[in-house]
């Protein structure tokens, strides 16, 4: 699973440290393919996506052309079975019922249940082995809060994924995120990294040095 | 985009903003609905984007995590909240929006739409519409009455595939307001300047002509 | 829908409402009756309650005396598939999938269905008319925060009744809750109070001022 | 509670401690399990209860809406934080839990077991011990070897209402510490001062005398 509404809250770093590597055949699940060379895009032309699973793959056009070659497998689901199958999957449940896609191409071969009278379409839920998201600030022991929009996908595919790894603007100590505010509890998180490429207004970045006042100490 | 494309889009969006009462939470899809919102002043209506903002306000300073569902830049209003997707499509499908306006690419004779996929092409990309057709309380349709081809967008039936077997509510083009009722549509309004005989040419669906003021 | 773990969280005040209303037949979702003669133990003495849907009665044994008179009916769930069937309402999901109670007492007569080969029992998702729920702060738009342990079952109810009224300690001014700390926006309540029965130390006090400093402009 | 019980349950408390490792997630039941935590030192282990808060820690000035499963008063941590009953038990069902401790009334010899119902009483109340036998990745049962009337809780077959179908890994008493191995009891451990003749008297299931160490 890789966090992110196109580029808005995708772990940047991370998948650029994945570009990097050696590995093929991987299943994506994310809402887009990044775009065009950015994000997620770089997988894609590297043929290192063997399957997608998201909502809005239009964002980029190469995933198009790459599914018109055979490269690539897709599986689309409307957005908001896509978030509630990544949330089944974290919280235990097996599969749920929607009236979304009822009577749609989506939904066909899937089974359709009447309940109370409306017709609703069996979704499975969907876990990964791994997780890559981005939040705004982790604590040492590893809760997040998250930025505006940059939310997303990001919350949910923490608890759906056997490893999670976050990427966040700034680690703080244990107790400068209010009881109240964090949003994912560490229990959900195993791993930390401060990001160095990021978004900004004039594009996809990189940084030297991360947001920490006390940067030398975490980034070299 | 030309300018008259572009002043029949800001028509179209102003007759749907009229449309909005508050207090109401409105969802607005990619394009002409994104233009609604310059010309609601109500307070009481406020903005949902499903990628996760209620309070969606027009941009004063661009912020690139801070976007609406095109990634548009926006702005949030005072007494915003955030949430994630699945939170955000929690809302949706459970009922707790009032108002969707939505394009399309099609709208059938009984009122549904099609909006997601063209036959022959790819079928790459869905977004939250299905959710919201099936969710929102309301839906409008906002659209051009013909496609550049000039053919009609309101057909008989829909040749590209459904994005819901739910009828939308109204549907809204620079021609014509359409309510539908009972999976009927029904006529309720000429646009500035449209005249009877036009909609009839450009409309290739069935309607009533209800009792409708010009 | 009545929110609260007992009576933590527990909207006592608008409780206190409803025993002074000559309502009966009331079917109540909750965690629990509240305790013998407190909270939701009121309604059930007055004989208001028809019907509880619930996980845990035990914690006012005079929910067992009625029942074993036949003057209630109950409705037992395991608390997380309480706590999720309120979710799936609120998030209009038909029903799910849990292992939760698969082989006890509490999946007789449910639908089993193997998923991934695991066995999974099919559940309703639940609704209600109203929901009266406890929360910490509401902003004059009806933005709910809570407070520690508080929060237990009101978010979720919150999303999951036609008419949502929320009590509260106090009501601020828009904007003076941060968007990103938020936990029940706005759009799922629909009134406010506030709150004139509190939880304390002593046990359940009336107080006639709220917390506000300017108390007397929202209290009389 | 006479002093003696109180002194069995500190002893199968502290025993339960010496079995969590961190970095770990506990989930600590009513009764017995409650007293575990104060006998856990490790930083690392981090206390969850069901109704909403991660970081549970003693109480240090009473607070009444900061509560564990118990209603009993508790302290937060550093680094805690609260959630929804919705949140907690999808952490628990989704397998974030790493171990859950929990009383029971009775033990059948593959180790599953009974704890929320008794026959001829009105069953009305369940709470969130399903959940955490399906959900927790390790449960451990910690329990008086034998009920007030001196039968034993570890039972051929549980005559009360099973929790799950679930065995659970390991049961701790006053006597012995068995762990469950493919649906079999094995006695891994005499408690202090216990005899394997105690035991073996005290214990009506079946189980395997493993290589323990007294």
């Amino acid at each position: 699973m890789v966090g992110g509404f196109g580029l808005v809250g995708a772990p940047l770093t991370l998948i650029e440290g994945l570009t990097g590597k050696d590995v093929d055949g991987l299943t994506i699940i994310s809402n887009n393919l990044g775009e065009a060379g950015e994000g997620l895009g770089v997988l894609l032309r590297q043929r290192k996506i063997q399957k997608a699973i998201g909502s809005y793959f239009t964002s980029n056009r190469e995933v198009g052309e790459a599914f018109q070659r055979g490269e690539i497998d897709l599986q689309l689901l409307p957005q908001g079975t896509l978030a509630e199958a990544m949330r089944a999957g974290g919280a235990g449940i097996g599969g749920f019922y929607t009236r979304t896609g009822v009577g749609t191409e989506l939904a066909q071969g899937k089974e359709i249940r009447e309940i109370n009278g409306e017709p609703y379409v069996f979704e499975q839920a969907l876990k990964a082995d791994v997780a890559i998201i981005r939040a705004h600030k982790a604590d040492t022991l590893g809760n997040l809060i998250y930025y505006k929009t940059a939310r997303n996908f990001n919350p949910v595919m923490a608890t759906a994924a056997d490893l999670v790894i976050a990427e966040v603007d700034e680690i703080v100590a244990a107790g400068e995120l209010s009881a109240e505010e964090i949003v994912t509890p560490h229990l959900f998180v195993d791993r930390l990294i401060v990001a160095k490429k990021i978004l900004t207004k004039e594009g996809v970045i990189h940084r030297k040095r991360c947001a920490r006042v006390d940067c030398e100490a975490c980034c070299q | 985009m030309s300018s008259i494309e572009n002043g029949v889009q800001e028509l179209i969006a102003r007759r749907a903003a009229s449309e909005l009462k508050g207090p109401s939470v409105v969802n607005l899809g990619i394009g002409i609905p994104t233009l609604v919102a310059k010309y609601v002043e109500d307070e009481l209506i406020h903005f949902h984007t499903e990628n996760g903002l209620l309070g969606v306000t027009e941009v004063e300073e661009e912020d690139p995590n801070l976007v609406n569902a095109g990634k548009l830049p926006v702005g949030e209003r005072v007494g915003a909240s955030f949430f994630s997707s699945a939170e955000s499509f929690g809302m949706i499908r459970g009922g707790h929006i009032d108002v969707a306006i939505l394009g399309a690419l099609q709208v059938d004779e009984t009122g549904r739409i099609a909006n997601w996929a063209i036959p022959g092409k790819s079928i790459i990309g869905v977004g939250g519409a299905m959710d919201l057709l099936v969710g929102a309380k309301k839906v409008i349709v906002t659209t051009s009455h013909l496609t550049k081809d000039g053919n009609s967008k309101l057909m008989k039936t829909c040749t590209f595939p459904l994005t819901s077997t739910r009828s939308v509510d109204m549907i809204i083009t620079e021609l014509a307001v359409f309510t539908v009722v009972n999976e009927q549509l029904i006529l309720t309004e000429l646009m500035p300047g449209a005249t009877l005989e036009q909609v009839r040419e450009s409309t290739e669906a069935d309607f009533v002509e209800g009792g409708f003021s010009s």
